[in-house]
C-alpha cells in the first residue's frame, strides 16, 4: 500500500483537482445517466397506465 | 357602420377595380363576389387596412380609418389565406396566444370548449402541423368564436371545411349578424346564410 | 406590458417547443470557434493573439443566423399580420420578439464564450473582458440585427441579403468588442471601447424597435 | 425473403427482445460493479506512482476508456443505425438511438479528463492537437445524432435518417482522424505532443484493461435500459405492452 | 439525362430570376473575409499567416448558408415531391440541383477568391495555390453539403441544425484546403494535401448524391 | 387497373384507416370522401406511392407498386394542396419546366394554349407571386392537359376555383375518363360529374 494517510490519498501528490475532478465528473456522469433513464422508463409506465385506465372506464358504461 | 367611398386598386399597370361604393349597416353583410383574380383579396386587404387603396376612402362610423387607426384595428378581425397559426404549437396554445394578442380574457377550459365546438376534440395538444388541411383552417377559425370584433373579414373561409363544418360557420356568422355584427367575406361556393349585400367585382 | 410578456413567454415557449433550436445556435458558435484553429493551425501563441476576434466574429455570425428566425416564421404564417391589426401597441409586440430572441440567442452566447476562451488558452482577466463585452454587444447585436431582419422580410434569399445589410452595421460593435479585449491583452486600458460599446447600445435600444416596427409595417403592406 | 431471415425477424422483434433485455441488465449491472471495484482498487492502490507524472496520472484510468468507448460506441451506434436501414428492422434503430447518448456521454468524458490531464502535464487545458480535435468533432458528431433523431417526430423517418447521417459520419471519422494528425504533423508549433510513458508498467495496463471493460459493461448495461423506455414510447399503442405486467400491475 | 440538363437550366434561370441571390452570398463571403482584419488587428504579417485559414473558413460558411436554399423551397411549393414522382431517375435530378448549386455558390467563389486573398497581401503562387484548392473543395462542400440540406429538409429550426451536422463533415475538406496553402507559404510540398483533396472529391461525387436522394425520399414520406 | 387490398394509415398512435379495399378500371373514378381529417390526404399520398402504407398493397394492372417503381410513377399525375409551382417563375415557365420533368415535348405556342384555355391569357409572363389564389391553381392544373398520364390523383382539386374553371376541369375529367383514364379525387363540395365510385373514411 502506498499512501501513508488518507489525507496523503485525497491530496494525490498535489494533483487532488485534476484526479479528483476527473475521477468526480466521471462518477457523477455515470450516476445521472441511469437515473435519467430510469425516468424516462418510469414517465412512460405511467403515461401507459394512465391510458390503460381511462380505457377501462371507457369500456365500462 | 362601414362604408366605402370610390375605392380603387391598381396592381402592377392594371386597374382591378375602381369606383367600388358600398355601405354596411350592423347586422348587414356583404358577399365579395367575382372571377378568380378579379380583386377580392385586394379589396379585403384594404378593408383590413393592411394595404393602402389607390384612390378613395373607407370610413368607420362615419370617421377616416386611416385617422381611426389601432381604434379600428381593434374592431376587425381579418382572416386570410394563410393560416396565422404555429405549426408547432397545439391548436389550444394558438387559440390562448391570439387571446393575448387580442388582450382577451381566455382560460383554457373556454378555450378548450371552442377548440371541441370546432370538432378539434382530441387534438387540442398536437402540434398544429400534424393536422389535416381542414383542421389548420378549424383551428384558425375557432378564434371567431372567441374575440369580440364588431367586423368580421372573411377570406374564403369555407375552403377546405368538410360539411358540418361549413354548417357551423356558418351559424356562427349568422349569430354575430344578429348580434350587430358586420361581415365582409368571399367565396366561390354558394352559401347558407341569410341573404346580404352582393358587390361583384 | 402584459401583451410585451405574453410575446415574450410565447417565444421563449416556441423556443423550448423546436426542441434544441437556441442550443443549436450555440453549438454553431462553438463549431465556427473550432473551424479557425483547424483552418490557421494549431500554434499556441498565434491562436491566444487571434481569439479575441475569432469569438466576436463567431457570436456576431451565430447571432446574425438567428435573425431569421426572429421574424420569418410570424410572416409566413400570419401572426405578424395579427399583431399589426392587434390592439396593443406594435412597437411594444416587436420589443417583446426582440427580448426573446436575445433570451435565446444572445444570452447563451454569453454563458458559453469563457469556455470557449479556454480552448485558446486566454488568461482569467481577458476571459472576462471577452463575457463581459459579449454581455453588452449582443443585445446590440440583436437590436440591429432586428432592424435587417424586418427591412428583408419576406424578399426572396432574404437570408443572405439580410447578412448584407447587417454586417456593415456590426462592425463597430466588433471593433469596440473585439478591440477591447485585446487592448487589455496587450495592456492597455480598455474602458474607452467599453464605454462606447455601452453608448452604441443605449443609442440602439431606443431607435432600434421604432425603426424594425416601421419596417415591418411596411413588409406588411 | 428467404424463411431462415423471417425467423430471424421474429426473434429481433421488440417483443421478443424487451423481457430478453430486461433479464440480460442485471447481469451487465453486476460485471459492472465488480470491474469497477477491481479497477478502481488497481488503479489507485496497486498501481506505482508515475515517476515523470506523479499521481497525476491516475486520469488515465478513465480517461483511456472513456476515449475508446467513445469511438468504439460510434462504430456500434452505425453498424445498428445500417442495419436498420437496410433490413428495415425496428429494434436496430431503437438500438442505434438507445446507443447515441450513452456515446455521447463518453465522449464528453474523455474531453473532460482529457483537458483535466492537460492542465498539469502541458499547463493549458486544451491544445490543437489531432487527437484531442478528432475526439471533439466526434463529440460533434454524437450531437448531430441526437440533434437529427429528436427534431424529427415521426420515429420511422427519425430511424431513417439518423441512420444515413450515421453512415456518412463513421465514413468520415477515419479520415477526420488522419487528416488532422496529418494536419498536425506539418505544423509541429508550439504545441506539445502526448508525452507517453515510454514501457507502461504491468500493473498500469492491468488496470486500465480492467476498467475499459468495466466502462464496456456500463454502456451495455444503459443501452439496454434506455432501449427498453425507446421500446415502451414506441409500442405504446400495441397490445403486448398494453399486457405487459408492468403495465397492468399495481396502479 | 435531358431531365438533368433541365433541372440546371431552371435552377440557373431561377437564381438569376431572383435577383443578386447569389451575388449576395459573394458579399456574404466578402464581408466575413473583411470582418477577420477587424477583430484581429491590421498587422500584416500576422495577417498573412492567417489568411488561407480564414479564406477556406469564409468560403465554408458562405457555401453553407447558400444550403438552406438548396432545396427547401422546391420542398414548400411542391416541387420537389413531383420531381420524386417523375420518371426520370430522381437521384440525376438531385445531382442537377447539386451541380446548379454548386454553379451559382461555389464557383464565384473560386472567382473572388484571389482578389480577396490579394487583400491579405498574400504572394502570387499562394493565390493560385488557394483558388485552385477552393475549385477542388467548393464542390465537395456542396455535394457533403446536400446530405445535410436533405437530411434537416423540412424540420423546424433547419438552417441551424443544418450547419451542426455539415461543419464536422467540413472538416477534412478545411485542413486540406487551408493546409495546402500554408505549406506552400512556408516552403513545403502541396501535392499531397491536393491529392488527398482530390480524392475526397472522387469519394463524394459517387457517394453524395446517393444519400442525399435516399434522404429526400425520407423527407417526403 | 388501380387495385388496393386492405390498405392501413397509422400517424402517431392513430389509426386512420384501415381495411380499405377499392379497384378501379379504366374509365372509372374514385371520389374519396371523408370529414376534416379522415385521412384523404394521407390515402393519395400513399396512393402515389410517396408514402408507404401501414399495411395492405397496392396493385397497377396486377403488380404491386412497390416493384413497379418508376414504371408506376410515370403513369401517374398528382397534384396536392401545395401548389408545385415556381412564385417566381411565369406560368408559362412553370408548365415548361414541368413538361420537362414529365419528358413530355412540349413547344411553346402548346403551352400558351394550354394555359389561355385556363383562363391566364395575358397572364402567361407574370410571376405566379403576383396572381390570385385562384389563378396559381389553374396554373398548376394546366399541367393536367399537357401531360398523357394514365392515373391522374388530384387532392382537392376543386378549391379556389370560381364556377367557370371548375366546369371547365369538370370537362377536362371527364374527358380523361372517356378515353380510359382513371381518377382518384378528393372534394367537400359536389361535383358536376358523372356517377363515379365512392369511398368513404
Ligand atoms: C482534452 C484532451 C484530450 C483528449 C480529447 C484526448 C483524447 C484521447 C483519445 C481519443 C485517446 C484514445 C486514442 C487511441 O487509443 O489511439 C486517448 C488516449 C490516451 N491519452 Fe488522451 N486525450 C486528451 C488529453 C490527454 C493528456 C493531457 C494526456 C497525458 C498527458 C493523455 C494521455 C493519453 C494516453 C496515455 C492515452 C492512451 C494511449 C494509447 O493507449 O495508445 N491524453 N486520448
Ligand atoms: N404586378 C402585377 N401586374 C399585373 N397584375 C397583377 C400584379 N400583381 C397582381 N396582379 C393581378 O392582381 C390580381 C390580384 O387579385 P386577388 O388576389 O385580389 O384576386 P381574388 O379576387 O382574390 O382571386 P381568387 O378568387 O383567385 O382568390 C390578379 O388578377 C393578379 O393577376
Ligand atoms: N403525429 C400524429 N398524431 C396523431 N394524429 C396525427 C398525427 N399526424 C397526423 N395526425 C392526424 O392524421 C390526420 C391526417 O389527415 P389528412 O391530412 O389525411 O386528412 P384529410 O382527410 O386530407 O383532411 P382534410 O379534409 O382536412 O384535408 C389528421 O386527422 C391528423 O390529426
Ligand atoms: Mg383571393
Ligand atoms: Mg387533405
Amino acid at each position: 500500500m502506498q499512501w501513508e494517510s488518507p489525507a496523503a490519498f485525497f491530496a494525490m501528490g498535489g494533483y487532488a483537482l485534476y484526479v479528483w475532478g476527473s475521477f468526480g465528473m466521471a462518477a457523477v456522469a455515470m450516476i445521472v445517466e441511469p437515473l435519467l433513464v430510469g425516468r424516462r422508463r418510469r414517465d412512460i409506465l405511467r403515461r401507459l397506465r394512465r391510458e390503460r385506465l381511462a380505457e377501462e372506464l371507457d369500456e365500462k358504461p | 357602420m362601414l362604408t366605402a367611398h370610390d375605392l380603387a386598386c391598381v396592381r402592377g399597370d392594371r386597374t382591378l377595380f375602381s369606383g367600388i361604393e358600398f355601405s354596411l349597416a350592423p347586422g348587414e353583410w356583404l358577399h365579395v363576389q367575382g372571377e378568380n383574380g378579379a380583386g377580392k383579396t385586394s379589396l379585403l386587404r384594404i378593408l383590413a387596412s393592411l394595404s393602402p387603396p389607390a384612390a378613395g376612402e373607407i370610413r368607420w362610423h362615419g370617421r377616416s380609418i386611416r385617422e381611426l387607426g389601432a381604434d379600428y384595428r381593434a374592431q376587425l378581425i381579418f382572416l386570410g389565406h394563410h393560416g396565422a397559426v404555429k405549426e408547432e404549437f397545439s391548436p389550444l396554445e394558438n387559440l390562448l396566444f391570439a387571446a393575448h394578442l387580442d388582450e382577451v380574457p381566455l382560460c383554457r377550459q373556454e378555450a378548450q370548449a371552442a377548440l371541441a365546438a370546432f370538432g378539434l376534440r382530441g387534438r387540442e395538444d398536437l402540434p398544429v402541423r400534424f393536422l389535416s388541411a381542414g383542421q389548420k383552417r378549424r383551428a384558425l377559425l375557432a378564434r371567431l368564436a372567441v374575440r369580440r370584433a364588431c367586423l368580421w373579414i372573411l377570406d374564403e373561409p369555407f375552403t377546405a371545411l368538410d360539411v358540418k363544418a361549413v354548417a357551423m360557420l356558418s351559424a356562427l356568422i349568422e349569430r354575430h349578424l344578429a348580434q350587430g355584427g358586420i361581415v365582409v367575406l368571399t367565396s366561390h361556393q354558394s352559401m347558407p346564410l341569410p341573404k346580404g349585400k352582393a358587390l361583384s367585382l | 406590458m402584459n401583451a410585451l410578456l405574453s410575446v415574450i413567454r410565447r417565444d421563449l415557449l416556441l423556443a423550448l417547443r423546436r426542441k434544441g433550436d437556441a442550443l443549436t445556435v450555440l453549438f454553431f458558435f462553438v463549431i465556427v470557434t473550432s473551424l479557425f484553429p483547424l483552418g490557421i493551425g494549431p500554434e499556441a501563441n498565434l491562436l491566444r493573439k487571434i481569439a479575441p476576434g475569432i469569438l466576436w466574429v463567431a457570436a456576431l455570425l451565430a447571432t446574425m443566423l438567428g435573425l431569421g428566425r426572429l421574424f420569418a416564421p410570424d410572416h409566413a404564417d400570419g401572426t405578424l399580420e395579427q399583431m399589426a391589426l392587434s390592439p396593443s401597441p406594435f412597437g411594444l409586440l416587436v420589443m417583446g420578439k426582440i427580448i426573446a430572441h436575445w433570451l435565446t440567442t444572445g444570452m447563451p452566447l454569453v454563458a458559453l464564450a469563457p469556455f470557449l476562451g479556454l480552448l485558446f488558452d486566454l488568461p482569467a482577466d481577458a476571459l472576462f473582458l471577452l463575457t463581459l463585452t459579449l454581455l453588452i454587444g449582443t443585445p446590440l447585436l440583436s437590436l440591429i440585427g432586428a432592424i435587417g431582419a424586418a427591412l428583408t422580410l419576406g424578399l426572396r434569399g432574404g437570408g443572405v441579403l439580410l447578412s448584407l445589410l447587417v454586417l456593415p452595421l456590426y462592425v463597430p460593435a466588433l471593433i469596440f468588442g473585439a478591440g477591447a479585449v485585446e487592448a487589455q491583452i496587450v495592456g492597455l486600458d480598455a474602458s474607452g471601447h467599453l464605454s462606447l460599446l455601452a453608448a452604441l447600445l443605449a443609442l440602439a435600444v431606443f431607435f432600434a424597435p421604432w425603426a424594425a416596427t416601421v419596417a415591418l409595417r411596411i413588409a406588411l403592406e | 425473403m428467404s424463411n431462415r431471415l423471417i425467423n430471424w425477424f421474429k426473434y429481433a422483434s421488440p417483443q421478443s427482445f424487451y423481457p430478453l433485455a430486461g433479464r440480460m441488465i442485471p447481469w451487465f449491472w453486476g460485471l459492472a460493479a465488480i470491474a469497477f471495484a477491481v479497477g478502481l482498487y488497481i488503479g489507485f492502490f496497486v498501481a506505482p506512482t508515475d515517476f515523470q507524472q506523479g499521481e497525476g496520472y491516475r486520469i488515465i484510468f478513465i480517461h483511456v476508456p472513456a476515449s475508446w468507448m467513445s469511438m468504439f460506441i460510434y462504430c456500434v451506434m452505425a453498424f445498428w443505425a445500417g442495419l436498420g436501414l437496410a433490413l428495415n428492422t425496428r429494434l436496430s434503430s431503437m438500438m442505434a438511438q438507445a446507443l447515441a447518448p450513452t456515446g455521447a456521454l463518453m465522449a464528453f468524458l474523455s474531453l473532460w479528463t482529457g483537458a483535466f490531464w492537460g492542465k498539469p502535464m502541458w499547463g493549458t487545458w486544451w491544445v490543437w492537437d489531432a487527437r484531442l480535435t478528432s475526439e471533439l468533432i466526434l463529440f460533434f458528431l454524437y450531437l448531430g445524432f441526437i440533434a437529427l433523431t429528436s427534431a424529427i417526430d415521426e420515429p420511422r423517418r427519425a430511424d431513417k435518417a439518423g441512420a444515413i447521417l450515421a453512415l456518412v459520419g463513421v465514413f468520415n471519422v477515419p479520415i477526420i482522424y488522419f487528416s488532422v494528425q496529418w494536419w498536425n504533423t506539418l505544423h509541429q508549433g508550439a504545441s506539445v505532443s502526448l508525452t507517453r510513458a515510454p514501457s507502461m508498467a504491468m500493473t498500469m495496463l492491468l488496470g486500465m484493461l480492467v476498467m475499459a471493460f468495466a466502462f464496456w459493461m456500463y454502456s451495455i448495461a444503459v443501452a439496454l435500459m434506455r432501449v427498453r423506455a425507446i421500446i415502451l414510447e414506441r409500442e405504446a399503442h400495441t397490445d403486448w405492452v398494453k399486457q405487459l405486467p408492468e403495465v397492468q400491475g399495481a396502479r
